[in-house]
């Protein structure tokens, strides 16, 4: 691939093109339209794999920069760019479409369904890769109208529901981010000189006054918080998980979610440190809430599928936790956590997916005794479940760990609280585990059909991927931390929080320690 | 004594005239040749209102094109302004003849009842508009708003075979003669303050040229007053209360001409009274154009949320949609705002949005123009995809979802309110937005979710077929490419100033 | 003199109008609507509008009020309203409150600004013996002058109106698909 | 008394007070009347004492445009008649005894 | 040889690669034999590790081998390391040690269970994971290990999953584990923001140099304590161990015995020198728990009827042991005491495990009795461990206990007498035990017809798979205690090799009473172990006195029920309660902002009545409103 080859526009558009093809389609060639779709997004994953692989790891700006003018009345301009914080989020979103179009099929329509998803694949890399405040809007905005397709098409009984409750919630929050990107183009034009969207150039050349900030801040934050979902605005999420159907489910807690809480890092952080620095408090609290919260109602859950859901609220919880301790470990961990989630939650609503294809029930007082009757797919669930969980050496533990280690040097009493959260990880899981997959499985689950070649295959991907990031982080890491630090180093020298240092103790060789 | 006073009549500007001159001469070839000739061709009647508003359209191109390095002028005693903005508008409004005279067409067509008349109203209610937003002058632009009315009110009223259709024209006509003589009294009273009818001369006298004092109260009751006659033809809350019953039971066509033109016009008139003639006196009317916004927005959204016909949902969010260009009206009574374009902008990109959707529900509403209950709609992706499909797109454009001309517009209008500081009403505008988007989602839930309840043939009229494809292509180019659009609104500008 | 032609008209134009609001009977109350129209065109006279005074009567009482009753006679109409009973709830306190806080909005803002209401203009022409054609000849030229263009618009109005008798009068076509 | 009838001049405010007294008699009975054929003419009431206002402030400000509107507003009221009683005409063709109660078909 | 280190974890691993690629062709026994050879060989190269570093001299017994960057972020510098010192070595060589001996073991207790290639599957993960912990060099890789072996754990306990009780007990295993974890990361947290670091050396070195404050050091030591309550089972975190014999016995001998458990002992004893410079107390609150589970365990070992049981007690409480010498500064005496412990427990379980493969599957010890004859080397073995448990001398358990209350009467009486009472209970109990199972009369007669199904009902021998682990185990607890002997300086051969890694956190008693005592102490050792043993022939062999055996005593004293009964009762109603907030409070708000605007929807539709009079009331109070504002502003 040629170095001046837009590929962050074509990550962006050809999922687009694939989408414009398969509604061009006639209805007469089904195979088809799944060729088309499968090529679209295999290349798109296959372009994205190509981005992490030319990434330049030490680099922490941004690359690949594609900027053209686009409204040159507002100053908004078509700026897409990727960095150590976006890098691995677009990869994710890379792998984990062709995953779910190969992996999980629609039960009916496959052509619309393909068709939203691929369409959905644009705005979620457009939300990933705009450096532009507005661009960054549409595609925030955008990816709603997918996904409520979706949801409100191939989902289960109340999925009409669900969507419509995700679409306006989420647009609610947006109403508020709209407001605040607006106001902070104009507020910021005072020290620009002249009207301009441009995220790089607002953060860099604009400052707002405390209270102005502020309240920019919160607007913004409102928006993601309903997205990421923090507590107290949650309860869209499980609705909209439990009705969603299964390739919905893996993106929707894939991707979708990460939206909010990379925009913590990347609107919030960035554009208002001082703001984001005197909101810490607050963010901090919600997100140990949440951490406990969730994992708490997840406990409690009957639905397998919700209590997915729920622990998704409580793993979020611990990313938001990582952004606003504003460390260089605790927004690598949040970083990493964030593609962590994506694979493990995304691969645990595939498994239950499949468990609904089976037996067309998610309640878990119905299930029983899987594990003896098809231990493979027994054991897939339980690496993703353990991943989850946060067993180290899976995936799932480097983040959440580089997330409370960083914390808890700048918010200690919040992180000897969130890091309870890891009991009670366990306890929702494992109790979910027992009572499905533990005791001697009843008539209904005795024909219960062991995991299919595909299946596995697919569950494959995943697993590989849990415990590569687990066991050998350091490429995800150094890729990430140069962008981090820049964000911290950005946060500090724009407010007056002071990220907290280490002592260097240089660990005596041991033989001279013999000396004393 | 002067007996031989000779009578200084102004120069008639006839080139500035040709957009009304044109849509004249259409009126009259109808109403003359229509009665004359009695057999025309199949569609003869719209070809003919589309040629005249066609040259309408573009005289008035030539004419922005001329503007483009002068702002206007006012001509005819100063009583008709031709700048930027009137230019603007009046495009806006032949569009939206040519589309109702498609959309008219097809319902004539249909209810084979095609003749002249129907025609010759759009044409002379066109003409009103087009007077309207050119209007200097309080009584010019009266005349234009009773001609534009009471052309509306028939057309309201004019399918006889169906009560509804006679209840709206009656209902409208009562309640906009009521709505009238407001406006006439807050004309008086302003003329009795500024002792002028002209907004440009009024806009003078207040900044200090004349001398007025102590006028305040008789003067701010007055603009009161213009404020209800004109709140109450762009449908904004409180004075909305016709528009859901006018526009359900209108004919189809109809309700969307004056959804459009309508409001065009209206708001054109509003726009130019507040910010050329009252401009001094905005820290009077800013606030309460303010509370109207807020009030209009949730209104429309709210009342929104339970209705049950596709029609009367399409109205309670065009009370929505006005209450968001009086977010930028509100924008437009800052120093420096440019709301007066931002609310040109929504207006235009409301009129193609509103045109497409009443298109479609022409489309389903049968041979009794009645069939627009949101069950009708039902499965209408199974049955017409296409449909469903434009259907989707001018749904979810009102809604503001992004990539939509839609969400240009409202982006605009919300961008000129926070310039103006104006941030409560932007939020709350954009939270109205979200909850009036539950509307569109029902429509969309009804259209693609639900199983058909009929899975008769749906044939649409190729007119009809027209405006739904002009309106979805153009929603989506200007969602995609705003600034064609904005390019052209940015320079809105009203011409004595 | 002209105190008593105030109070005199002012009874005949309330008297009216009171009676056009409670009269039952349409044809009463279109009479009591003349009573109004002329009491107003006496004060047009009071104040030099001798042209306006005219074409009050020609056209409000003459042609107008005319064609009020000329449509209640053709419908048959004329029946009593029954103004005893109101079905809507409250809705006559509520319009009384409307309507008296209409006046007393405006009133309050005439009285609290009469003294600055000055003149602007260059005077209206009154009528004398010499000149008994003042009033119309001013108008004229205003008319003609700088309002020309809305006189000409007003040719649009009539034919929005004949155009509406049409519409509305036009026999219906036998619709075959229509109900 | 007739020293008073000398003294106290009626202003242009007492007509304008009139007028203003006749427009709200006018709002209260397009409120209070059903026959739409009364409430239209309470329509002209409030024309009527907006003329009146018009005309009052015309000499109070010694400015002939206000006559000049009051021309076209008859214009206007008699072109708001013909179109009016043309729809009231076809609607009550119908149905001979109407109010306009009766006419609340659409709604909610 | 050192360098050679990563070989010990790796063989296990791939010992467990291999069987879950190929454990179904593999089959019984070939799974078994592999994995045995996989641990077996990573003892061998661990006794070669072991060569090279006793050929060195103390200061270099020190070799850390980086295998690459594991978390790599800012200051934070996490290496997939290990390191070979004396302390891993020592618990390596018993871990592949002991660990080989029960692979071999379990080959034939496993034989016929149809997940027979699974079982050593997981066997084989645990050992890895043990001696990642064991090996690591940082607290992280030991963290990995620790919830590696946290997990096998859970894998063994609910080995038989089927079985709701074994399913139940893993959880619980695993969750109570979790509560121990949570301390050790806030360790982690806390000694990285003090130190800025996590490997052991440079922690180690901070803290001997001072550069820890002891209030830090505290904080460290408190959680790392937590950590090893939830691993190693102490009070009040012990409550999953009895559970845990829910598991097939060889896991029981291996994990929750000879290793896994231990793993808080380690932990404390790796990071003494945080622990040396935390405030006293810290030290005093470990002994203390320490002596206190002791003490607690032995008690309920006194009334249990499992014969698991009562050797799970047992472990508890001789954890417990380990405890109170960490906390009395004797780490030397808790590392010696948790190797006896790892031969005679893990002797004592195989041969539990043996008696109840040997009685088809039976556990209550009411139903046993005299089966030495039936099963002489299982007998004969158990004896052994018993009399090294009881701490008869010259057993290796009398060695390793003596020292431990030595030390604790050093550092205090109260706490000694408490082992004291705990070492008479252990002499009490054990010998029960052996009488109920081994002497007395045969009561497996009585129940024969409910074993009749199984065909031959006649306990047997196990098979020489079995035995000779047995064999192996007995050996090394009679000589065990040869490592340290309180003889002189010079015969403290244990201390002597773990110098380099507690000498300065290790607390002196040369100069105390105890120590010039010290043989008054090891007689009054010997007097209580004997009289244990007397008073239990004399009650359970001889029926001189009644049987005392509480009913609260065999419920443990209703502590594990207390603790289900709060999670399972207002524990459970208030995560209920939680739930119910959410669907109804939170959930309920959000709905209910829908229903508002319905309702709100449905009270302004009443204004679009459809009346036209109403509609114009509602222009003209909007006209007059808005009028009476713009009068106000005009007249104001």
């Amino acid at each position: 691939m040629h170095a001046s080859f837009p590929i962050l526009s074509a990550l962006i558009l050809l999922p687009i093109l694939g989408a414009v093809l398969i509604t061009i389609v006639s209805n007469k060639y089904l195979e088809l339209v799944k060729v088309i779709a499968m090529v679209f997004s295999v290349g798109v994953g296959g372009m994205s794999i190509w981005l992490l692989a030319s990434f330049k790891s030490a680099d922490s700006g941004f690359q690949y920069v594609s900027q053209h003018d686009w409204v040159t009345s507002w100053g908004i301009s078509w700026h897409l760019g990727v960095d150590g914080v976006s890098l691995f989020l677009v990869v994710l979103t890379g792998i984990l479409f062709p995953l779910v179009i190969l992996g999980v099929d629609p039960h009916h329509d496959h052509k619309r369904y393909l068709a939203w998803l691929l369409l959905l694949e644009a705005g979620v890399m457009g939300s990933f890769l705009s450096l532009d405040l507005f661009l960054f809007f549409i595609f925030f905005e955008i990816v709603l109208v997918p996904m409520y397709f979706l949801i409100g098409g191939w989902g289960y009984d109340k999925r009409v529901y669900a969507a419509t409750k995700f679409f306006l919630y989420t647009m609610l929050g947006s109403a508020f981010m709209l407001v605040g990107i607006i106001a902070t183009a104009v507020l910021a034009r005072r020290d620009i000189g002249y009207l301009t969207f441009d995220l790089v150039t607002i953060a860099e050349q604009a400052s707002f006054a405390t209270n102005t900030g502020r309240w920019l801040f919160v607007s913004f934050a409102i928006a993601f918080a309903v997205k990421v979902p923090i507590f107290p605005l949650h309860t869209w999420l499980p609705d909209a998980h439990t009705q969603a159907p299964t390739g919905g489910s893996v993106i929707l807690a894939g991707v979708l979610l990460k939206m909010g809480t990379y925009g913590f890092l990347r609107f919030g952080l960035y554009l208002f440190p001082a703001a984001a620095v005197w909101a810490k408090p607050v963010l901090l609290t919600l997100a140990v809430i949440g951490i406990i919260y969730g994992a708490i109602a997840a406990t409690m859950q009957t639905d397998l599928k919700r209590l997915v859901a729920y622990s998704s609220v409580a793993h979020l919880g611990f990313i938001v936790l990582g952004i606003f301790a504003i460390t260089s470990q605790s927004l690598t961990g949040s970083v990493m956590q964030m593609v962590n989630h994506g694979i493990s939650t995304g691969a645990l609503f595939l498994l239950v997916g499949m468990i609904y294809e089976r037996r067309h029930t998610r309640e878990i007082a119905e299930l029983r005794g899987i594990q003896s009757v098809a231990p493979i797919f027994s054991a897939a669930f339980m690496i993703v479940m353990l991943s989850s969980i946060g067993v180290p050496g899976l995936n799932g533990f480097a983040g959440e760990f580089l997330i409370l280690i960083g914390s808890f040097q700048s918010a200690r009493w919040w992180t000897i609280v969130a890091a309870t959260g890891v009991i009670l990880a366990a306890l929702y899981l494992l109790w979910a585990y027992q009572r499905v997959f533990h005791g001697e499985p009843d008539e209904a689950n005795s024909t219960f059909a062991e995991m299919t070649l595909r299946e596995g295959a697919l569950i494959m991907v995943f697993i590989g991927l849990i415990g590569f990031t687990g066991v050998y982080p350091k490429p995800m890491l150094e890729r990430i931390e140069p962008s981090v630090d820049k964000l911290v180093e950005h946060v500090v020298s724009h407010s007056d929080y002071k990220a907290p240092t280490t002592p260097k103790i240089v660990a005596e060789p041991h033989g001279e320690k013999a000396g004393e | 004594m002067v007996f031989a006073a000779t009578l200084d009549g102004p120069s008639i500007p006839w080139v500035e005239l040709i957009p009304i001159l044109s849509l004249l001469a259409g009126t009259c070839f109808l109403l003359l040749v229509g009665s004359l000739v009695p057999t025309w061709p199949r569609r003869g009647y719209a070809w003919v209102t589309g040629i005249s508003t066609t040259i309408a359209i573009v005289a008035n191109a030539v004419k922005w094109n001329n503007l483009y390095y002068n702002k206007g002028e006012t001509f005819f005693a100063d009583v008709i302004a031709i700048d930027r903005f009137s230019v603007l508008a009046s495009i806006t409004i032949c569009l939206a003849v040519i589309f109702g005279a498609l959309m008219m067409s097809a319902y004539l067509v249909r209810m084979n009842a095609d003749g002249p008349e129907m025609y010759a109203l759009l044409l002379t209610s066109a003409i009103g508009a087009l007077v309207m937003v050119a209007a200097n002058e309080l009584i010019v632009l009266f005349l234009g708003l009773e001609i534009l009315s009471l052309s509306l009110y028939l057309l309201a009223a004019s399918n006889r075979d169906r009560e509804q259709s006679q209840e709206s024209g009656l209902k409208y006509f009562i309640l906009g003669g009521f709505s009238s003589a407001f406006f006439l009294y807050g004309v008086a009273l302003i003329f009795g303050s500024t002792g002028s009818t002209k907004i440009s001369e009024i806009g003078e006298a207040l900044s200090g040229n004349i001398s007025i004092a102590n006028t305040d109260a008789i003067l701010l009751v007055g603009i009161g007053m213009l404020l209800v006659g004109l709140g109450f033809k762009v449908s904004a809350a409180p004075f909305h209360v016709w528009t859901p019953d006018v526009y359900e039971g209108a004919p189809t066509p109809v309700t969307a001409f004056m959804a459009s033109v309508g409001k065009v016009a209206a708001f054109a008139a509003l726009i130019r009274i507040l910010a050329v003639g009252l401009e001094q006196r905005v820290d009077d009317w800013r606030p309460v154009v303010w509370a109207l916004a807020i009030l209009t927005v949730f209104t429309g959204s709210i009342l929104a949320v339970v209705q049950t016909n596709v029609k009367r949902m399409l109205a309670y969010s065009s009370i929505s949609h006005a209450g968001f260009i009086l977010v930028g009206v509100e924008a437009a009574g800052h120093v420096g705002s440019d709301g007066v374009a931002t609310s040109m902008n929504y207006l235009a990109i409301y009129t193609v949005l509103v045109m497409g959707s009443f298109a479609i529900v022409l489309a389903l509403s049968g041979n009794t123009d009645g069939e627009t209950n949101l069950s009708d709609f039902k499965g209408l992706a199974k049955r017409r995809p296409a449909l469903a499909l434009a259907f989707t797109v001018l749904l979810f454009a009102q809604a503001g979802v992004p990539l939509t001309a839609g969400f240009v517009s409202k982006f605009a209008v919300i961008k000129s309110s926070v310039e103006a500081n104006s941030y409560v009403l932007a939020i709350a505008a954009m939270v109205a937005a979200v909850i009036g988007a539950y509307l569109y989602l029902r429509i969309a839930v009804s259209m693609w979710l639900e199983e058909p309840a009929s899975d008769s043939e749906i044939s649409v009229d190729p007119a009809v077929v027209i405006v739904i494809a002009i309106s979805v292509a153009a929603t989506l180019i200007v969602g995609f490419f705003p600034e064609l659009l904005l390019h052209a609104t940015r320079l809105a500008r009203f011409a004595p100033l | 003199m002209e105190l008593f032609v105030f109070v005199v008209a002012a009874a005949m134009v309330l008297g009216g109008a009171l009676g056009v609001v409670t009269r039952s009977n349409p044809v009463h109350a279109a009479m009591s609507l003349v009573l109004t129209l002329f009491g107003i065109a006496v004060m047009f006279v009071s104040h030099n509008a001798h042209f306006l005074a005219a074409v009050q009567v020609i056209v409000y009482a003459g042609a107008i009020v005319v064609l009020f009753l000329f449509v209640i006679m053709l419908l048959g109409v004329d029946k009593a309203e029954d103004l005893s009973v109101e079905p809507i709830t409250n809705q006559r306190p509520l319009a009384a409150i409307i309507g008296v806080g209409i006046s007393a909005i405006v009133i309050a803002a005439i009285v609290s600004s009469r003294a600055g209401l000055g003149a602007s203009g260059e005077g209206v022409d009154k009528t004398t013996l010499e000149s008994p054609d003042a009033n119309i000849r001013q108008l004229a030229r205003v008319i003609f002058s700088d309002n020309v263009f809305a006189f000409e618009l007003t040719s649009v109005l009539l034919l929005v109106a004949v155009i509406g008798t049409v519409v509305m009068a036009r026999k219906t076509k036998a619709v075959g698909t229509g109900k | 008394m007739s020293f008073m009838l000398s003294v106290v001049q009626p202003t242009s405010t007492w007509y304008l007070v009139l007028s203003a007294v006749l427009f709200g008699i006018g709002t209260i009975g397009v409120m209070v009347r059903r026959n739409p054929l009364i409430m239209f003419m309470c329509i002209e009431l409030m024309l009527n004492a907006v003329n009146l206002s018009f005309v009052a402030l015309s000499s109070q400000i010694a400015n002939i445009d206000g006559q000049v509107v009051v021309f076209f507003v008859l214009v206007v009221a008699a072109a708001e008649v013909v179109v009016g009683l043309g729809i009231i005409v076809s609607i009550m063709r119908r149905r001979t005894s109407l109010t306009v109660d009766d006419m609340s078909g659409l709604k909610g | 040889m050192s360098d050679l280190v990563w070989l010990i974890p790796a063989l296990p691993l791939g010992g467990f690669l291999l069987i879950l690629l190929f454990g179904r062709i593999l089959g019984e026994p070939r799974a078994g034999i592999l994995a045995t050879a996989m641990t077996a060989s990573s003892f061998v190269v661990t006794v070669g590790v072991y060569l090279d570093l006793l050929s060195r001299t103390a200061e270099e017994r020190h070799h850390v081998i980086t295998l690459f960057s594991w978390l790599p972020v800012g200051t934070l510098h996490i290496d997939m390391a290990l390191l070979a010192d004396p302390l891993s070595i020592t618990m390596a060589l018993f871990v592949t040690g002991i660990g080989s001996l029960i692979h071999l073991y379990s080959i034939g207790y496993m034989h016929g269970d149809p997940k027979f290639s699974k079982f050593f599957l997981y066997l084989n993960l645990f050992v890895f994971s043990m001696l990642m912990l064991v090996l690591g060099e940082n607290l992280l890789v030991t963290f990995l290990g620790w919830e590696g072996v946290g997990a096998c754990s859970y894998f063994l306990i609910s080995f038989w999953h089927t079985r709701d009780s074994a399913a139940t007990a893993g959880k619980k295993a695993f969750v109570t584990n979790r509560v121990g974890d949570w301390g050790m990361m806030v360790a982690m947290f806390l000694a990285f923001s003090a130190v800025g670091t996590l490997s052991y050396e440079g922690i180690n070195a901070a803290a001997d140099g001072g550069k820890i404050a002891a209030v830090t050091a505290t904080g460290i030591a408190m959680m790392l304590f937590v950590g090893a309550c939830g691993k190693s089972a102490q009070l009040p975190l012990y409550i999953w161990l009895p559970d845990a014999m829910e598991g097939p016995t060889p896991v029981s001998a291996l994990i929750h015995a000879a290793t896994m458990v231990t793993s808080g002992v380690f932990l404390l004893t790796r990071m003494a020198p945080v622990l040396h410079a935390s405030y006293p107390w810290a030290g005093d609150v470990i002994a203390t728990v320490g002596a206190l589970t002791a003490l607690f365990a032995a008690t309920i070992a006194v009334a249990q009827t499992d014969i698991k049981k009562v050797l799970a007690y047992s472990t508890v409480s001789q954890l417990g042991f380990m405890f109170l010498a960490i906390g009395s500064g004797a780490y030397v005496a808790a590392i010696f005491h948790m190797v006896t412990h790892a031969f005679f427990k893990a002797l004592l379980f195989l041969g539990s495990g043996s008696v109840i493969h040997g009685m088809h599957h039976e556990q209550d010890m009411r139903k046993m009795g005299a089966l030495r004859k039936l099963m002489p080397i299982t007998g004969f073995t158990f004896i052994i461990g018993w009399l090294a448990i009881a701490g008869i001398p010259p057993f290796a358990g009398f060695w390793s206990k003596d020292e431990v209350l030595l030390y604790a009467f050093a550092n205090n009486r109260l706490l000694w007498l408490m082992g004291v009472v705990t070492a008479l209970l252990t002499a009490y109990y054990m010998t029960r035990q052996v009488i109920m199972v081994f002497f007395g009369e045969a009561r497996w007669n009585d129940h024969a017809e409910e074993n009749g199904a199984h065909g031959d009902h006649t306990p047997h021998e196990s098979p020489w798979t079995m035995v000779t682990p047995l064999v192996v185990l007995a050996g090394l607890s009679i000589v065990g205690g040869a490592m340290q002997l309180p003889f002189s300086k010079s015969t403290h051969f244990l201390e002597h090799w773990l110098e380099p890694v507690v000498h300065h956190s290790e607390v002196s008693i040369a100069d105390t009473w105890a120590y010039s005592n010290k043989w008054l102490l090891l007689v009054v050792a010997i007097l209580i172990a004997v009289s244990g043993v007397v008073a239990s022939i004399a009650v359970y062999a001889k029926g001189k006195f009644k049987i005392i055996e509480p009913k609260i005593l065999a419920d443990a004293w209703r502590y594990d029920s207390a603790v289900s009964a709060i999670v399972g009762g207002p524990g459970r109603a208030a995560f209920g309660g939680v739930a119910a907030f959410d669907a109804k409070i939170v959930d309920g708000a959000v709905n209910g902002i829908g229903t508002e605007v319905r309702a709100a929807s449905g009270l302004l539709r009443k204004v679009q009545s459809g009346l036209v009079r109403s509609y114009a009331f509602v222009i003209g109070l909007g006209a007059v409103v808005l009028l009476a504002w713009f009068l106000l502003r005009g007249i104001l």
